[in-house]
């Protein structure tokens, strides 16, 4: 299916080959497919590479701070219902700078499907250890490698109870995958978090897109994402096979749930209190 | 009539609820209140007072000088003794104190006892104390019941009802004391005042200013303003949201301001110092925002129950990057009222963070009022709600004369609503080029620049209008300025300049009070902090050297007797 | 065995009848047990209730901000071996304020001893939830209760392969093994993370000292914590009965392994350089 | 002789590599040399350039006029043609630009032809432009080689002589081309200059400072310090740690300072503003720590990669409540090496943050050397490190006359080192009472303050010692105003005064410069912001209003010629 014009954005200012790439097309792809238009799509997003995506589509936009795309994302879903929020982040700016807030937006679990590109490694700034390099990631300040252990946010998310945990691959065979596991985090009710394994043609020299080609594989069919257990088993699998897919699902009550009055009508209207409401405030205090 | 109740005691036993009760029974009664309160950073004992100023005119700080002072321990009486006016009298229960004391004036009155005698549990003898207090005033128990009620809110009728019973005992059991003729009040005659305090007063501004969303993390003097608002949250859809921390939490409110609502946070020093760059994003995305600062001394956790005017100038320039900002430092709950609504009403016209700097004494001090009138409250509002219109017609950053753009409401309409921290081009695009960076630059910032500035009140001038000695300050001083001045003006020509609106800087061209400070024999800037910031940033807007300064560091308040003294004293050196 | 007057320290300001008690006295015990000085300890906190603790003993102290405990133990720890470091944070503190640091010092693995004061709620600052409080924990903010998900500080570590990760009950008959716990955990080379629970009398209605009591039991013995997937599944029992005990531990490289010279010697001299290295330095640019 | 080179292309074309091969090479000759960059936040495509000027005589700033524009592709030629000096050239290679051009003052050069006649690989052809462009000037390839060699460190001699193979090509196809005369070197003589930029010498300062614990989060432009620290990390047993934020970097270097040893961290506007906290912990517990602030334009994300000086006065105010600190804005790499010193000094001297405050400019321009004195540089250690004494006699916050206590090592003796964010005694243990708090205050602050002051520097007159034309600034606008006044000073009495230590805020009843100041005829700051920072700060400090401003905010530093067209613009209008 070609891409219609509808969500043609910016020209894209990511190196030739990068996987950003990929996954832009898949975003697309998706918004057309599940016959989105624009203005029903918000992209949260916040510094780095994979950050930048949303001036390359169209739809609203907020490109906020390095490693502060899920605040923003909570705050908006908070009050405004009227958009499909989407967050994209990278694997520094959601497991390094925004660490705290991926803990907590999975403890409140509100209604935004994130999408971490995950290179492995710190792209926009030039080739520092992200939180998911492996140690034998070197760089100008780690010159010896990276002395940290990865982070696995699989396994991390699982066991904060997430309710949508998957991982996904910006390449060739994955896209289709990459497609449905989006597809499916835009239609489950709550917190969905995709990891996708994105190569970085410039600074990921380890882990290359031909790296990752060769090192992962679909989870089995007739794999349950129900079981926690299980899905905890194997989102620690890695040296000897990467699984890509839905590792665990729940749904769960979402903090928009409890909103007093996210709707439509409460933004279309002024906010203000009527006078004899006003009057009551001001009077609270005999 | 001006009586000074100071009651003291460990965290824990009950002198808010004792304070609370008579400055609510006080007040519907018409009687004028200002109490404040000193409280340690603990949940069970140590060492805190409440302290109940009342009057039949107005006051508006608090003095040093005791007139009755309720000891519901011993040390209340060592560390408070020596504040007790020479005609004060004491109260106590020699089973709380753990001693006695022969001086008449230590009345020694068996609250526990009252309370046991009655069958109640001993924590209920603070009604005794209250029911005493009343008896000895002659103020009778007429509107004991409703506030207590109101006080006890869930706990329910029957605790109430005892608490009366309890009260009673205490009162009676005073009828019978020798009790100070000038300690007695008549009968106060007038209509029921209003009693609020700092954060109730920002937190109603925030909600008749149509607020929506806040979100803080917890931190002591800011919690207040949360409270108050979450006990409104479910009349008004109001959406309250503890953040992870305050980095979330100002992020959430930007989120949820881009959203379409009005959004507000608040924090104390520590956690604004968080906010910072969150702050940053406020001006460059110019999405509004209102944010309160409540002040605590610093540095660091500092002392965090306790009151410092310390952080203007560091929330004066906080953030990297130059944005417009509106700074208010209100005197007065009153003050704090209209301000937080002029500060919503700024942050959604110019599209801008606004700031309320309060602090700790502003924010527990609780004032009367007649009445607070609805008509100065400004609420218009400024977003684009349509829910039709085409996504070529809109540019979230469009060039316009004001430098103000309009704001719609994603997902209403199909126009695009693109922000962006980075530099940007009209549609929210990011850019690198230095010709739209000059022009952003000029729309964000030099456009909006003299209108917002023309927005701002001079500073308030009380008391002659040709003062030779003034007293200069801004936010939490205004009390005690004001009462100042009202004895000061007795003898000399003396006023008070009190600073609410401080940035932009009121512009000295378009009012007179530069020419004021110039002309007064003695300028004193009085502030509650150690390096005088609010004199550096007038003598940087104004070039005004002060002559004289008065300084309080130790994070207590200034309270009426010795700032007379001190202003007496630099009186002395002209 | 009665304790003596080498740790005594300031007079608490905390509750009568509050958790933080029992484990103050349990630390004394254990550093008089493996005969410390007060000198070969060091003591970093951040503020809370439970922070507030080096205070109450004697010792090297840091007690910096909230939330801020583990990143200043970690520069600590990495320029000087000298003392034996705790760590000591509250609920708020450690899993709120400071989620990212928890995640990130456990990807480093320092020498350090953590100890979470655990009361579920936040105590300080009179009540609010805190990332452990459950649902039903109700305050003037939360008047409808606490909205988000509890944090499940067990199995976010073993998630993040904490090379020890425990459970302890500031308890009565928790009291000696607490004590077995914290001595292992300063024995253990390496980041290991005692997570206490701690009765709140001021604050905590839900889980009091006697809901801890009749809802925790220890693991059996024979448990074997080297298992990592059998640690995850314990660690998500709660609500039949909480397990307490030593539920993971792996011996791995530590931070302080790649030091350049974190030695007694480097303390003790001034920091400059020979005048010929200073040179060399200056002469770099040509 | 005074040319300049602009290198132009898509990011990852090696316009750096070209650029510092040759400035390598002019400075190995003996060559004067000021280099730029300008890039975009990307690392492949869109357009960036390296600007090299050298001279027979010292530059510090550059140019806008070029003479040598060397254009790897056709965008190059479009941006930056009117920027060609009318005597100027291009060098350029048809197959990169994609068209060719007529005129004879573009020569194109066959820089893939000449690299691939030879078998290497297409990026190599940067070899062949630094090999034409060393042979059009005259300068031969002798110094060549060890150049390369540096630049391409581990990658081997092999690649190295690849290069030295494709340069002499280059340099052979030029010799048959006509060379312009004015742009030939003649044989330049002088012995070897030292060439670094603004990041190198504040990573020089603090290794040769002693310090031994680098603590950042990576952003630009911050960076290149840390990339220097840790290039000598392991010579000099440097403990380097990547932060997971820049809450955890500040608070790692406080810790780390605590445990003994000297501390610094780094970071740009957004960062910093997350490291306030932390500031604010360095000034209540009385912990040295060194910190980078290198600016980029703001707000938010702002430009990433470009330059700005609009963070002085956020940095300056930065932290809740009331602490000393000091600011240094370093003018040159020269002046940022031994200010980071004296930063070091500073803070270890009264226990104080201290900052250093760049900008992108100066971080990556580089500047020429003829040597760098170690003689000025003050290397004491103020940290008691005894290994004995008795924990009875030690308090970390002992009132002395100076403010300042001792600073124990943990762990050295038995005497215990207690540290503390809340308001403490002199043992560091919390405390609540106004007393204690009181002279905490003092000491922290009143007791350092005179001293501190004093050790503050005048700002630097340079030019005319009476002078009617002033250039006023500070920080990285050095160079512009050093070259303009000597422009200037041909026709005029004309000076600059620059300001590099800017807080405590140098005591103009110290030196004479406010004399200076007020009898100019025309006082011009010059900044590189919107508001005019520098001119409120000196308002505020002293009083003094300048007439005239020069201020530039699009991200780009000054450039010689308009700078020097925009002051005759105001001098007209005087
Ligand atoms: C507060 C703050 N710190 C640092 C930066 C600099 N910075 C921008 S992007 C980035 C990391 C990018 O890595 P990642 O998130 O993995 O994204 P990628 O570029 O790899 O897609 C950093 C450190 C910043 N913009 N803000
Ligand atoms: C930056 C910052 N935000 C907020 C606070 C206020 N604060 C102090 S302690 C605390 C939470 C205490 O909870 P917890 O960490 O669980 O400790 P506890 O008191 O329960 O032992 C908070 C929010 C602060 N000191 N600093
Ligand atoms: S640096 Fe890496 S992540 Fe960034 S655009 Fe280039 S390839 Fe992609
Ligand atoms: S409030 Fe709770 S945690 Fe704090 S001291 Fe009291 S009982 Fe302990
Ligand atoms: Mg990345
Ligand atoms: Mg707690």
């Amino acid at each position: 299916m070609a891409l219609s014009e509808k969500f043609k954005g910016q020209t894209p200012a990511w190196c030739p080959g990068c996987g950003n790439f990929a996954i832009l097309n898949v975003l697309k792809r998706t918004f057309e497919a599940m016959h989105l238009e624009p203005h029903e799509i918000t992209i949260v997003s916040g510094i780095g590479q994979g950050a930048k995506l949303p001036h390359y589509t169209r739809c609203n936009t907020f490109n906020g701070l390095h490693g502060r795309t899920l605040p923003v994302a909570t705050g908006l879903t908070l009050v405004n219902p009227l958009t499909r929020i989407i967050a994209i982040a990278g694997d520094g700016d959601c497991y390094g700078e925004g660490g705290n807030h991926l803990l907590h937006t999975i403890r409140r679990n509100p209604n935004i499907t994130l999408l971490v590109h995950n290179n492995q490694v710190y792209g926009l700034t030039k080739g520092q250890a992200s939180p998911t390099s492996v140690p034998a990631l070197a760089s100008k300040i780690q010159p010896f490698g990276n002395p940290s252990e990865p982070l696995n946010p699989l396994a991390l998310a699982i066991a904060l109870d997430c309710g949508f945990v998957a991982r996904g691959f910006a390449g060739a065979g994955g896209l289709p995958h990459l497609q449905k596991l989006i597809t499916m985090a835009l239609e489950h009710r709550g917190f969905a978090l995709i990891d996708i394994l994105q190569n970085c043609v410039s600074f990921n020299k380890i882990n290359t897109f031909h790296w990752y080609k060769e090192h992962t594989y679909f989870l089995e069919e007739g794999y349950d994402p129900g079981d926690r257990q299980a899905a905890f088993a194997r989102s620690l699998e890695w040296e000897n096979g990467i699984p890509l897919g839905l590792f665990y699902r729940r749904e769960k009550a979402t903090v928009e749930d409890r909103l007093p009055r996210g709707d439509r009508e409460s933004l279309t209207a002024p906010p203000f209190l009527s006078a004899a409401a006003v009057a009551d405030e001001l009077g609270r205090f005999f | 009539m001006d009586i000074t109740i100071r009651i003291g005691g460990e965290a824990g036993q009950g002198m808010q609820f004792i304070g609370s009760a008579l400055a609510g029974i006080f007040t519907r009664r018409g009687l004028h209140v200002f109490t404040h309160q000193d409280y340690m950073s603990r949940i069970r004992g140590g060492h805190n007072f409440y302290q109940v100023r009342f009057s039949d005119r107005p006051v508006r700080c608090s003095r040093e000088k005791v007139d009755i002072l309720v000891a519901l321990d011993g040390r209340t009486i060592e560390v408070h003794r020596d504040d007790l006016d020479p005609r004060g009298i004491v109260l106590y229960d020699e089973r709380m104190t753990r001693s006695s004391y022969p001086e008449p004036r230590f009345k020694n009155i068996p609250f526990l006892a009252l309370t046991e005698e009655l069958g109640l549990a001993p924590i209920m003898a603070n009604s005794a104390a209250v029911g005493a207090i009343l008896g000895g005033l002659g103020l009778g128990l007429d509107t004991y019941a409703p506030v207590v009620d109101e006080l006890m809110g869930k706990k329910g009728k029957e605790v109430a009802a005892s608490n009366l019973r309890v009260a009673r005992a205490g009162s009676d059991h005073v009828d019978k004391m020798v009790w100070p003729g000038h300690l007695r009040c008549g009968e106060p005659g007038g209509p029921p005042l209003l009693l609020l305090n700092g954060s109730q007063a920002i937190g109603t501004g925030a909600v008749v200013s149509g607020c929506r969303f806040y979100a803080a993390y917890p931190m002591t003097p800011s919690t207040g303003i949360m409270i108050h608002i979450a006990s409104r949250a479910k009349a008004h859809g109001i959406v309250i949201e503890q953040a992870e921390d305050e980095i979330a939490a100002i992020n959430m409110a930007l989120g949820a301001s881009f959203g379409g609502v009005r959004a507000m946070t608040g924090t104390s020093g520590g956690g604004f110092a968080l906010m910072v760059e969150g702050l940053s994003l406020a001006g460059m995305t110019e999405i509004p925002v209102v944010i309160a600062e409540v002040q605590r001394p610093g540095p660091a956790t500092g002392l965090p129950t306790r009151t410092e005017q310390s952080d203007l100038l560091f929330v004066l320039h906080a953030g990297h990057g130059e944005f417009p900002r509106v700074l208010f430092a209100p005197g007065t709950p009153e003050q704090a009222l209209y301000l937080t609504n002029k500060a919503f009403d700024l942050a959604e016209k110019y599209q801008i963070p606004a700031i309320i700097q309060s602090d700790q004494y502003l924010a527990d001090a609780e004032w009367s009022y007649p009445k607070l009138d609805p008509a100065p409250l400004r609420c218009l509002d400024y977003r684009d709600r349509a829910t039709d219109g085409d996504a070529a017609d809109y540019q979230r950053y469009r060039f316009t004369d004001s430098g103000v753009s309009p704001l719609a409401v994603p997902g209403l309409s199909p126009r695009l609503v693109v922000v962006d921290s980075d530099e940007h081009d009209e549609e929210g695009h990011i850019i690198e080029d230095a010709e739209t960076r000059r022009r952003m630059v000029d729309k964000r910032w030099r456009r909006k620049w003299p209108a917002l500035r023309a927005e701002i009140a001079q500073p308030l001038l009380y008391g002659h209008d040709r003062p030779e000695l003034l007293l200069v300050g801004y936010g939490s001083t205004y009390g005690i300025m004001h009462d100042a001045v009202d004895i000061l003006g007795e003898n000399r020509a003396a006023a008070m300049l009190h600073f609410s609106e401080l940035w932009p800087f009121p512009d000295p061209a378009l009012g007179d009070y530069l020419n004021i400070l110039r002309q007064a024999r003695l300028a004193i800037c009085v502030e509650n902090n150690a390096t005088g910031q609010l004199a550096r940033l007038i003598r940087g807007e104004t070039g005004f050297e002060f002559p004289a300064f008065l300084r309080k560091y130790d994070g207590r308040p200034f309270l009426l007797e010795p700032f007379m003294d001190e202003i007496h004293g630099l009186i002395g050196k002209i």
